[in-house]
């Protein structure tokens, strides 16, 4: 236990460091650059109108769609990692038992395709 | 593993057939949702005949995260009773409402899957698996129609506090299982055993808990305080849909219920039992004087829906063999009236659009005889007028509330069905003693007409031939407090 | 060990700051900033207790997929806080109630913090020590065989998430000109150049 | 107060040595990749890129740093200030702590981890956000729309990724990164694995954004995507974390299927060779690829990229996994 978390200390102290340096970084331009803000120059990047709206306002329901996929696909890689570490003490037992997991979100899978889901218009 | 498979055998059969059919749908040209939805009906009459063929002994599975016992197989029974009439009563609904997508059979089975997985459950992890499974499925179903507000709405509703109680249930199950190290019913209710044979008084953090896993379950077969969502779900969602809402999905809560208290907390029956008295005597109450203002039909059945969980959570309350068998017969007699009920409520169109207000139905009579004498047996049925099933269901708890000496819950439970029978009643008058407001459309067609005479059959004649249900409960009844025992 | 405790107490302290912040900041992105920052202090306090592989899964799962969709939803739709809040404040006097009558409970529940014997015994699931075999490992030895119901039924659900998913959120635009890979690799040359003999002085 | 100094101190001391001697060394090396880039692309378009700052332009990286510092740090007028500052610091600090766990010798890593190729995973999974944070917090048509379609390519890719990186782990049994370079001791997962390699290959182009699959920066139509708003130091943090990732991401396809530190031959020249220069001679050949990719392809179109991760990685890589699971449980090769 205790060696366990001695290895993750490094982790912890390199968070920190980088940390602290992306902090000293953008800190020292600011303190060592000339600021002299205006308007023209703080506006919005655009193609020489002003901006006529919030840029926040469009919702694609298909990047929705996209995560929503993701999320279920990135639960089925959670579930191949321990079964990956220990397919040799599970044996073939183990190995069928994933083959039908995998099996089930096949189905969704070919159901997706065929639905046009994963087809980006 | 073969052995445990089956064991499984029904609810293997349906899921497989729940992913054929997805395939077929997504492969097969054209719009498949006719031949899906008919496919699914056999498929839900075949998994009942497989259930009616398993064994009736108790047996487990799967290291005993599964059970499988004669208690199960009832409601198993009456579970997927209730999804195939809503699948048939689906049919034309479908079509005409512009929800013709094939998914919508398939998800009500996998919602089916699920709820057998919550009868069966004997594990708390398993218990929440087959909740999700159902939930989520009935989640989307809900909001199936998503063009329309009222829809997305009931979906959206039902999914946000169905997450919340889903919640309370796990938060609940994770106190238990920190407290007693277990998940697993058996081994739950042989430590409970020990520790009050040891005298000793149950830890208060598992009594935390299991009040917490109760509230999840009473959010899920919509008993008050944890009632809000039914009707607006009842009255947003499609109609089969609230159907099926009404019928399948609360028997497998309500059998989850008595599962879970009789089997692993039998010990604590003096600590749950006061959470279901409470339960029971608000969701009577609520139910009786709540629907009394409602114009809406569906709405309407939402309330009263709550007022017979109330009755139903009687038999519980009592915590013996004779309450349980209550509770049983009280869900089997329920399924019927209800979906014969909702049959008529299918029927009710004008000019080619679903109508739902209670003030539609006036002269039914003259209109449509048959029809209004089905409505008419449902809804004395449900007021509990004898010698209608309604009477037989609620007697059976209320004489088991009485042998439990629980004079209140069967004081205010007879006194809330004399409440309630006034709206049912108000239907009936509606029907019989009003001019007649405008036809509804014809034809119904012919499977509405075979439910509801079916249905109103059965509520008739029970009295007559009670010994299917009756001694079908019994025998569940029995095989549940034998596993306690 | 004192590392391991400060670890724990400014993992906490952090995690439970950022989710009082999710509940309380005027602007739903920065709710949502906030709980991924929650999230990543539950990882650590994960990896305190040694469930190395659950707190990377969190990371994984949660913040690298759960709030990015949160992320996105609530970065396009512009969300109305101060309408939100008026609700809130009637809500209030009731929400307060139930937290802090959860709040009681759950002091009881630590103040009657002593498990029966009898729930111990049972409870000492032959795990394992972590220095013999990893939990990723200890988790793989059980879940795929032991737990193969719950497996499998958890695969089921995740079947009904996706289909849920597009029922409700996929809308197939009419009119959208596809690539048809296929059609493309397989044309001929028959089937797209015609040779034409054009006689000079007259157009084609 | 002796035992806070052996007890506390001077470990943590050790620790931030070493953690310093990769940062100097990784930041230094992104420098010169910019460098090796511009002059790399020139080579092949027959140019002769960067060559006044110092000999053959060798000082350049250094110029465009000092420049970067002395910009004035803008803050558009509708953004969201501390999020937007944030922003780039998250991509920064991101592609800097993974390289915790990356081995360059034997019980040569600074954390040496039971799940080290989870850790890899999480932390580029989180490299999302750096991106959306910018998008969003900028205010401004042309940045959003560049992070929403990077966060949506970098998704798509991550799940194939994630199944070959489960094929890499069956393969060597274990997810310590120091455990998987050592099961490759006489073959690298590279050969027995190649169509997952080439998968690996192109998943981490899209992952980084790199051409061809560099829509969300594409100039022709972006400007500059996600960070058109940026100047001064910011801009400076997502370039370096930019190009420090580019550099993770070939570390690990070099551990993963390149033997990591290992010589690719057990035999006298190569083994007289130290394991941190065999690592990052791979390491400079992958970058090198990349390189040469963006002198070599054209851009991909969004409903390509899109199908190319979902419809044909995904499949072919989840296949995969399950072929290789086959083989090893059948004829019984599965590491103890």
């Amino acid at each position: 236990m205790e060696s366990l978390l001695i290895e993750y200390l490094p982790i912890l102290i390199f968070f920190g460091i980088a940390i602290g340096l992306a902090l000293a970084m953008v800190g020292a331009s600011y303190v060592v650059a000339r600021q002299s803000p205006d308007p023209e120059k703080d506006s919005a990047y655009e193609c020489g109108f002003e901006a006529f709206d919030d840029a926040r306002s469009r919702f694609d329901v298909r990047f929705y769609l996209v995560s929503i996929l993701f999320i279920i696909f990135d639960l089925e890689v959670a579930f191949l990692f321990p079964w990956a570490v220990s397919l040799s003490e599970i044996g073939v037992f183990g190995f069928w038992s994933m083959v039908v997991f995998l099996g089930i979100l096949t189905i969704g899978f070919i159901y997706e395709w065929k639905k046009g889901a994963l087809e980006w218009e | 593993m073969t052995y445990d498979l089956a064991t499984i055998a029904p609810e293997l059969f349906l899921l497989v057939s729940a992913m054929a059919l997805l395939m077929l749908g997504a492969f097969r040209q054209g719009n498949p949702t006719g031949l899906v939805l008919s496919l699914a009906t056999v498929a839900t009459v075949i998994t009942f005949v497989l259930v009616w063929l398993q064994p009736t002994a108790r047996e487990l599975a799967f290291g005993g995260l599964f059970v499988r016992d004669g208690f199960g197989n009832f409601m198993k029974g009456l579970i997927l009773v209730g999804s195939s009439v809503s699948l048939i009563m689906a049919w034309r609904f479908i079509e005409r409402e512009n929800m013709s997508r094939f998914e919508f059979p398939v998800l009500m089975l996998f919602a089916t899957v699920g709820m057998m997985m919550m009868v069966s459950a004997n594990d708390l992890i398993s218990l929440y698996i087959g909740l999700e499974l159902q939930s989520l499925s009935l989640y989307v179903i809900a909001a199936f129609r998503r063009d329309t507000l009222r829809s997305t709405e009931s979906g959206l509703k039902y999914f946000v506090l169905g997450a919340l109680s889903s919640g309370m249930l796990l938060y609940g199950s994770s106190l238990v299982y920190g407290f007693a190290g277990t998940t697993n019913f058996n081994t739950l209710a042989e430590i409970l055993q020990q520790a009050a044979q040891a005298g000793e008084a149950p830890s208060i953090g598992l009594i935390v808990g299991v009040v917490f896993v109760m509230a999840g379950l009473a959010f899920k077969v919509g008993g008050v305080p944890f009632h809000m969502w039914t009707p607006d779900v009842y009255e947003g969602a499609p109609t089969p849909v609230t159907a099926f809402f009404a019928s399948a999905p609360k028997i497998a809560a309500m059998a989850l219920f008595a599962r879970v208290l009789m089997g692993p907390f039998a010990e604590l029956v003096a600590q749950w039992q006061q959470v279901v008295v409470a339960i029971s005597l608000l969701s009577m109450v609520l139910g009786a004087l709540a629907a009394i203002s409602q114009t809406n039909i569906k709405r309407l059945m939402a309330y009263s829906s709550i007022g017979h969980v109330g009755y139903a959570l009687i038999g519980l309350a009592a915590g013996t063999e004779a309450g349980v068998r209550g509770l049983a017969v009280y869900m089997a007699i329920y399924l019927f009236m209800n979906l014969g009920t909702f049959a008529v409520i299918l029927c009710m169109r004008q000019k080619d659009r679903m109508v739902e207000n209670i003030d539609d139905l006036r002269g039914l009579s003259r209109t449509h005889p048959l029809m209004a004498l089905a409505m008419g047996i449902f809804m004395f049925s449900m007021a509990g007028i004898p010698p209608l099933a309604g009477f037989f269901s609620k007697l059976y708890v209320f004489l088991a509330a009485i042998e439990a000496q629980l004079y209140t819950l069967a004081v205010v439970g007879v006194l809330s069905s004399v409440v309630g029978a006034f709206y049912y009643l108000r239907i009936v008058k509606l029907m019989y003693f009003d001019e007649p407001a405008e036809s509804f459309d014809q034809p119904f067609g012919r499977e509405m007409s075979l439910i509801m005479g079916a249905a109103g059959a059965i509520t008739l004649l029970f009295f007559v031939f009670p010994s299917p249900i009756v001694s079908g409960a019994e025998a569940a009844a029995a095989s549940l407090l034998a596993a306690a025992g | 060990m004192v590392v391991q405790a400060l670890c724990f107490y400014l993992f906490s302290a952090v995690a439970i700051a950022s989710a009082v912040m999710v509940i309380s900041s005027r602007n739903p992105v920065h709710s949502v900033l906030f709980l991924i920052l929650a999230f990543f202090n539950a990882a650590g306090l994960f990896v305190l207790m040694g469930a190395e592989f659950l707190g990377m899964i969190l990371v994984v799962v949660y913040l690298g997929a759960v709030t990015v969709l949160f992320l996105f939803v609530v970065m396009m739709l512009n969300i109305n806080v101060a309408e939100m809040r008026q609700g809130f404040l009637q809500y209030l006097p009731i929400g307060a109630t139930v937290g802090l009558i959860l709040l009681v409970e759950l002091f009881m529940v630590l103040g009657g913090w002593a498990i029966s014997p009898e729930a111990a015994q049972v409870a000492q699931v032959p795990t394992p020590p972590p220095e013999q075999v990893s939990n990723t490992a200890a988790l793989g030895n059980v879940l795929y065989t032991k737990y193969v119901y719950l497996f499998q039924a958890s695969g089921i659900v995740l079947l009904v998430a996706m289909i849920g998913a597009i029922v409700l959120t996929l809308r197939t635009r009419t009119g959208v000109r596809r690539q048809n890979l296929r059609e493309q690799s397989f044309r001929t040359r028959d089937e797209s150049v015609e040779v034409k003999k054009v006689q000079s002085g007259s157009g084609v | 107060m002796a035992d806070l100094w052996t007890g506390y101190l001077w470990p943590a001391i050790f620790i931030v040595l070493q953690i310093v001697a990769i940062l100097v060394p990784l930041l230094i090396a992104v420098a010169y990749l910019t460098y090796a880039e511009r002059k790399v692309i020139a080579g092949m378009q027959l140019r002769r890129g960067p060559n006044v700052v110092g000999p053959f332009g060798l000082l350049q990286p250094l110029a465009d740093g000092i420049k970067l510092l002395f910009k004035e740090t803008i803050l558009p007028a509708g953004s969201n200030r501390i999020v937007f500052v944030l922003a780039p610091m998250v991509t920064f600090v991101l592609a800097l702590v993974a390289w915790a766990v990356i081995p360059f010798g034997p019980n040569q890593v600074i954390a040496d981890i039971n799940v080290g190729v989870l850790y890899l995973f999480a932390i580029s999974s989180l490299g999302v956000y750096g991106i959306i944070m910018a998008g969003w917090a900028s205010n401004s048509k042309y940045p959003f729309l560049g992070a929403c379609r990077s966060a949506a390519q970098m998704v798509s890719y991550e799940v194939s990724m994630g199944f070959v990186i489960v094929s890499v782990v069956l393969c060597a049994g274990t997810l310590n990164l120091t455990g998987i370079v050592e099961a490759q001791q006489n073959l690298w997962f590279a050969i027995p694995l190649l169509p997952m390699f080439v998968i690996f290959f192109i998943s981490i182009l899209a992952e980084t954004n790199r051409t061809p699959f560099d829509l969300p920066e594409g100039e022709s139509e972006l400007v500059a995507g996600y960070f058109v708003e940026y100047s001064s130091m910011t801009f400076a943090l997502f370039f370096l974390g930019e190009y420090a990732n580019m550099i993770l991401l070939s570390a690990i396809t070099a551990v993963l299927f390149l033997g990591g530190w290992m010589p690719p031959l057990w035999i006298p020249p190569f083994t007289w060779v130290p394991g941190e220069i065999w690592l990052a001679l791979k390491i400079a050949a992958v970058l090198f690829v990349f390189i040469w990719v963006r002198a070599t392809l054209p851009r991909y179109r969004y409903d390509q990229l899109m199908r190319l991760g979902w419809k044909v990685f995904l499949p072919v890589s989840l296949g995969w996994v399950v072929l290789t699971a086959g083989v090893l449980v059948t004829f019984d090769l599965l590491p103890q």
